[in-house]
């Protein structure tokens, strides 16, 4: 069934909710296309909180918030990105607010700010209370808020439809053709459907289901970075794949970073507070990427609880008033999931797989761009944690992220608008749906002697989690790099139990895992090419930054033999690199 | 400094019938409680009726124009929160045309039972006297 | 549906509340009748009022009681919380205090209806 | 240790079936045994996979034998199931933590949402089955689209036409707390396919879309109470709540759902608050 529309958002968590509200408000005809319902997103777990230069506890500025992005970033920040997320920062967060979003107020009645890991007053002095929040939920107010005002903008919702492939018209992108529509799983019946529109956007969020141990949802499997990786456009800087350092063990569930804020310590076996030996500055206050370090040093020195592979987050001195009044998230997890009292007892934590800095890349615009020199793919468009603007580099900053899905998102919709009004609608295209049906009606119809969805995807995490983790070098990612593409040759043969059409869950699990294979084929690939330590990316054997080689963004382009490797150079405009101490 | 806030917050315009419903079972229902259970008590407590004669209930009970809109009123208002009640347990279970049926039947029985309960309150007369 | 969930006190605070009010309302409507009856034929009331005094007509005249009782209270339960929202958050501990003067009211009222079956 | 999950199983179409109209999928010969078919599958799962039923299939309940850890939560064994025991399984789930909001199901006869449910507080015998009081799609995944439709239908969302000031509009902490409890709301219907009043009437708005509408009533920023009030003032709105509070036991998110509709039948009285 084909669908013309003038615009079509793929994903419907913050930045795709967003950008949809531009467009309905400048009437443009626009699907939202989501595998899950929209309040189903993964925005919606997000706790701590989103950053804004609001000074309404303290002075602060929007250019000291460019900074900390700048150095949280390990200098592989794009600065005019940076510059546009701090400035945006400000009026996004003052229009959620006009949206009906619940902030926590000041005693004034203003919108309520709190210090945040790496937030700090005049680039770099102390920290700054930056981060706005709405309780220990502010994602889910996000993604509410701008859910409700789609509702009342009257977006039209397309709940359940799973992308499946883009559409171009005029050829590829790498010729030069521009975007054209999708195609569409209908999860209700197995039916594929085609949306025409003149501009498409990419808002499906980050594929952290690569890994183990892992914070993502599972329905985070990176298929909107995949399709495009298929379809010629390459990736940029996926080698950066931030660890959060406290999550539940075994399961990665986090624990915010506010339990740390709020005076939390981490200790080993022998009860030590560790990160005094390594960022005796900030403690446990010190960048995600170094804490997760010093955790995995511990572990191996044999420090970790009983010798095992974790250690524990203590807030017992907190007392019960601070941790059931700030923490009740923390204290809720640990007590459902681990069975442990916080009030009494210290949890345990493990770095868990939490965020992609990497993605498609795009403009500041949320044009998405096709190679070194930045040329536009016309009418494809790509924001939130699917794509790479490059304002996170190589370490993304606490809040940073939901500021990014607000200020791109919003970014795209109003692009999106404008293109839309300057150019024709795509003509249909014959037998679109072809090349995906042959895929899926392949892996539906294949003898059931393969091997299961489950197996390589079990392969698959660990070899992630073990070699692709917080500390890689050369050997094991030269291993992971071999296993993955092992993997993938056994992924042709895989085979499924359910060959019927309504709610096959396994089919479509199938195909996401071919989306996980490829991108991490292309971060195994990267991570082995970059021969540097930077930010999230840090090699054993190569554990200094290089700025003189490596200050710049890794492109990976799709190639039968695997990802083909290029690079760009990073923007510069304000701050030069420095070393990055706290 | 203005802060956004209501002393009172607008009221719809129209409550309609399901709202007087609402409000009417727990007006009868706090009358029912004095009523009925002081009716329950009288008749098992004070007195047993069991132990009377039929002449009991004229001679004593209905002498009294006080005693008799005293079981006028509760029957008024058992008749109607229990027929109202009833209505919303038929409104729950059945639907279409059942619903409209039963309802029907209820409202007739409800005027029957009224009809038959104001004669004999207000019309008996008392034998005898 | 209802037997396959389990619901707690409120669900059976509930059902019982539905139940007792459609038993109550099913003897007003016999109660009407009879009296409707006895005005015209006194025969016939003391026919009714023998019965009334038999055992069965006492120990259902217990259940009558019972069942007002509990709709009485419980009615109050509702609108307790109807009226202050708030105390939802107690309506536990409404329903377990119901229990008790349900016992204490209702125990005694039993005897004395019943003594005589035993002939006290 | 070792747990019998049973599983209330639906599968509404026979085996083969084409992906788009028309289009007969090549190769697949109805009945084709699959590969879930492997040890420990129980025998229902074969019969239900040869020819076209001529009868419709009825929902039926599937044992199936799982290795679990007592801290393993039920979306855990619904996961560990598809991937040993039979992939056919079909069930929703995205976060994992309970606040997205997708895998609210009946078990051990109580709405509860799978991924914040323990085996240990269950105990060796657990049963799932769909929410109760709405169409069964497949599985354990049921259809959510009435349930969204009512959502809607309270406008959930801010009304306020004043000119937008330069900054946030200020609040008062006090008034912000005033429906804090009612933001917390994940959209995950347990409540409302718990409640009586909509098993018996599945027109009633349900408690869900009343809590939805409670946090905008009670917002001090929000300007279209009496409209939102007039909706729930309509037979299928708040007067259908019986106060049976199945739905606050229900909710995972901790809810006072029974309060805010009062609350909301309280305002629609006229009782200030
Ligand atoms: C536990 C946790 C806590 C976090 N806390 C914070 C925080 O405090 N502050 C902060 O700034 N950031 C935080 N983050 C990061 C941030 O929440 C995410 O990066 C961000 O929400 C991503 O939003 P998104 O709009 O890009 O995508 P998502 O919200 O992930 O939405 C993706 C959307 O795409 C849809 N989709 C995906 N694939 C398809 C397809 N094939 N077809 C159709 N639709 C598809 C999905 O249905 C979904 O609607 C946190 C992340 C996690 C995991
Ligand atoms: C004695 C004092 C009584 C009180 C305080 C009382 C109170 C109430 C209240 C508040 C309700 C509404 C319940 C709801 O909306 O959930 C109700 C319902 C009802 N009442 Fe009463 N009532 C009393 C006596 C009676 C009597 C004497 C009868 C019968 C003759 C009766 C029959 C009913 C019925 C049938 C319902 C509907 C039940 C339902 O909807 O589930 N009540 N009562
Ligand atoms: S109120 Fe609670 S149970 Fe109901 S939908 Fe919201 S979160 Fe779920
Ligand atoms: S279960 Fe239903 S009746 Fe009311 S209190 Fe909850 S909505
Ligand atoms: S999977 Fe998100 S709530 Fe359970």
């Amino acid at each position: 069934m084909d669908h013309p529309f003038d615009a079509i958002v793929v994903g419907a968590g913050g930045a795709g909710l967003w950008a949809a509200l531009e467009l309905a408000r400048e009437g443009v005809k626009t699907a939202v296309l989501t595998k899950l319902y929209p309040t189903r997103s993964h925005t919606g777990t997000a706790q701590g909180g989103v950053c804004a230069a609001l000074g309404n506890l303290e002075e602060d500025r929007w250019d000291w918030h460019m900074f900390d992005t700048v150095k949280g970033g390990d200098y592989l920040v794009d600065q005019e990105a940076a510059e546009v997320l701090a400035h945006e920062a400000i009026e996004t967060v003052i229009e959620l607010e006009h949206m009906g979003l619940p902030f926590n107020r000041t005693p004034d009645g203003k919108i309520d700010q709190r210090r945040f890991g790496g937030h700090t007053r005049n680039f770099g002095e102390a920290p700054v209370r930056r981060a706005c929040f709405a309780a220990d939920r502010t994602g889910h107010m996000i993604l509410q808020t701008l859910y409700q005002q789609c509702i009342k903008h009257g977006v039209q919702f397309f709940d359940e439809y799973q992308v499946v492939d883009l559409l171009f018209e005029g050829g590829e992108p790498e010729k030069g053709g521009r975007a054209a529509g999708v195609v569409a799983y209908r999860v209700a019946d197995g039916q594929l459907h085609t949306f025409r529109g003149k501009a498409v956007l990419m808002a499906t969020g980050g594929f952290g289901r690569m890994f183990r141990i892992t914070s993502n949802a599972y329905s985070l499997t990176g298929d909107g970075v995949a399709l495009c990786y298929r379809h010629g456009i390459p990736l940029e800087d996926m080698e950066f794949f931030q660890f959060h350092p406290t999550g539940i063990v075994g399961i990665g569930i986090l624990l915010s970073e506010a339990a740390r804020g709020e005076g939390g310590t981490l200790l080993n076996d022998k009860g030590e507070r560790f990160m005094e030996r390594y960022a005796p500055k900030l403690m446990e206050l010190a960048p995600r990427d170094m804490v997760s370090r010093a955790m995995y040093q511990e572990i191996r020195a044999g420090r970790g609880i009983g010798g095992k592979d974790y250690l524990y987050l203590d807030v017992r001195h907190l007392g019960r008033k601070v941790i059931e009044e700030k923490l009740p998230d923390i204290t809720e997890f640990a007590r459902i999931y681990q069975g442990v009292e916080p009030l009494t007892e210290p949890v345990p934590v493990q770095p868990t797989a939490h965020y992609a800095m990497g993605g498609i890349p795009t403009n500041v615009f949320s044009e998405v761009v096709r190679d070194e020199k930045n040329t536009v793919v016309p009418g494809l468009f790509a924001a939130g944690e699917c794509a790479c603007v490059s304002v996170h580099g190589a370490n993304r900053l606490g809040t940073n992220s939901l500021v990014d899905l607000l200020v791109f998102g919003r970014r795209a919709g109003r692009q999106m608008a404008r293109y839309a009004g300057t150019v024709e609608r795509p003509r249909p295209i014959d037998d679109a749906v072809e090349p995906i049906r042959a895929r899926l009606d392949a892996i539906r119809s294949r003898e059931a002697t393969g091997e299961s969805v489950a197996t390589i995807r079990h392969e698959l995490a660990d070899v992630m989690m073990d070699k692709v983790g917080v500390y890689r070098d050369g050997e094991l990612l030269t291993e992971a790099l071999a296993k993955v593409r092992e993997l993938k040759g056994r992924y042709s043969a895989v085979s499924i139990a359910d060959c019927g059409a309504v709610f096959n869950t396994e089919l479509l699990e199938a195909n996401e895992l071919g989306y996980l294979l490829d991108l991490a084929e292309v971060m195994a690939a990267g991570a082995l090419a970059r021969t540097e330590s930077r930010g999230a990316h840090s090699r054993e054997d190569f554990p200094e930054r290089n700025d003189a080689k490596w200050l710049k963004h890794t492109l990976a382009y799709v190639s039968p033999k695997g990802p083909t490797l290029k690079y760009k150079p990073v923007s510069i405009t304000r701050f030069e690199p420095k070393p990055r101490t706290y | 400094m203005l802060l956004y806030s209501r002393s009172g917050r607008p009221r719809p315009q129209s409550g309609g019938f399901e709202l007087f419903v609402w409000y009417y079972m727990r007006l009868s229902g706090v009358a029912l409680f004095v009523l009925a259970l002081i009716h329950f008590s009288v008749m098992h407590f004070v007195f047993d009726p069991s132990q009377e004669k039929s002449g009991w209930i004229f001679s004593e009970r209905w002498n009294n124009v006080l005693l008799r809109s005293f079981d006028w009123l509760l029957l008024m208002m058992v008749i109607t929160h229990a027929f109202l009640g009833i209505r919303t347990v038929t409104m729950d279970y059945l639907h279409g045309g059942r619903r409209t049926l039963a309802l029907t039947a209820l409202y007739l029985v409800g005027i029957v039972v009224f009809v038959m309960g104001t004669t004999v309150v207000l019309t008996v007369q008392i034998p005898g006297a | 549906m209802l037997l396959r969930y389990r619901g707690s006190e409120g669900m059976v605070a509930w059902a019982f509340h539905r139940i007792s009010g459609i038993a109550i309302w099913l003897f007003v409507m016999l109660h009407v009748l009879d009296i409707y009856l006895a005005g015209g034929d006194p025969g016939v009331y003391d026919d009714l009022l023998r019965f009334y005094a038999s055992p069965l007509g006492r120990v259902l005249e217990v259940l009558l009681g019972a069942a007002l009782l509990y709709h009485a209270l419980n009615g109050i339960r509702i609108l307790l919380m109807d009226f202050w929202p708030r105390l939802t958050a107690y309506h536990k501990h409404i329903w377990y205090a119901n229990w008790a003067i349900f016992i204490v009211a209702g125990v005694p009222a039993a005897i004395i209806i019943l003594k005589p079956i035993f002939g006290l | 240790m070792n747990v019998d999950l049973r599983i209330l199983r639906y599968d509404p179409e026979p085996p083969s079936v084409a992906l788009a109209e028309g289009t007969p999928s090549a190769g697949v010969a109805a009945g084709t045994p699959s590969a879930g078919v492997a040890a420990g599958t129980p025998s229902a799962g074969a019969a239900e996979l040869t020819g076209r039923p001529s009868t419709p299939p009825k929902p039926h309940w599937v044992t199936y034998q799982v290795e679990a850890d007592p801290m393993d939560r039920v979306l855990d064994l619904l996961i560990k199931v598809k991937a040993e025991q039979d992939g056919s399984l079909s069930f929703r789930r995205s976060c994992g933590h309970g606040i997205c909001g997708s895998d609210a199901m009946l078990i051990n006869s109580r709405n509860r949402l799978a991924c914040r449910i323990r085996v240990d507080q269950l105990g060796k015998k657990i049963s799932v089955a769909p929410l109760p009081g709405l169409p069964v799609v497949k599985d354990l995944v049921v259809e959510m689209s009435g349930f969204f439709s009512k959502y809607r239908s309270v406008k959930p969302y801010l009304i306020n036409d004043q000119p937008e000031p330069e900054r946030e509009r200020l609040q008062s902490a006090k008034d912000r707390a005033r429906y804090d409890d009612t933001t917390k709301c994940i959209l995950c219907a347990a409540c409302t396919s718990s409640c009586p009043s909509f098993w018996a009437r599945p027109e009633y708005v349900g408690p869900a879309a009343i809590v939805q509408a409670h946090r905008f009533i009670f917002d001090s920023r929000d300007e279209g109470a009496a409209e939102r009030l007039e909706i729930l003032a309509d037979e299928d709105g708040v007067w259908r709540c019986r106060t049976i509070f199945n739905c606050v036991e229900a909710c995972p998110r901790g809810i006072n759902i029974t309060r805010a509709i009062l609350e909301v039948s309280g305002a629609i009285v006229g009782r200030r608050g």
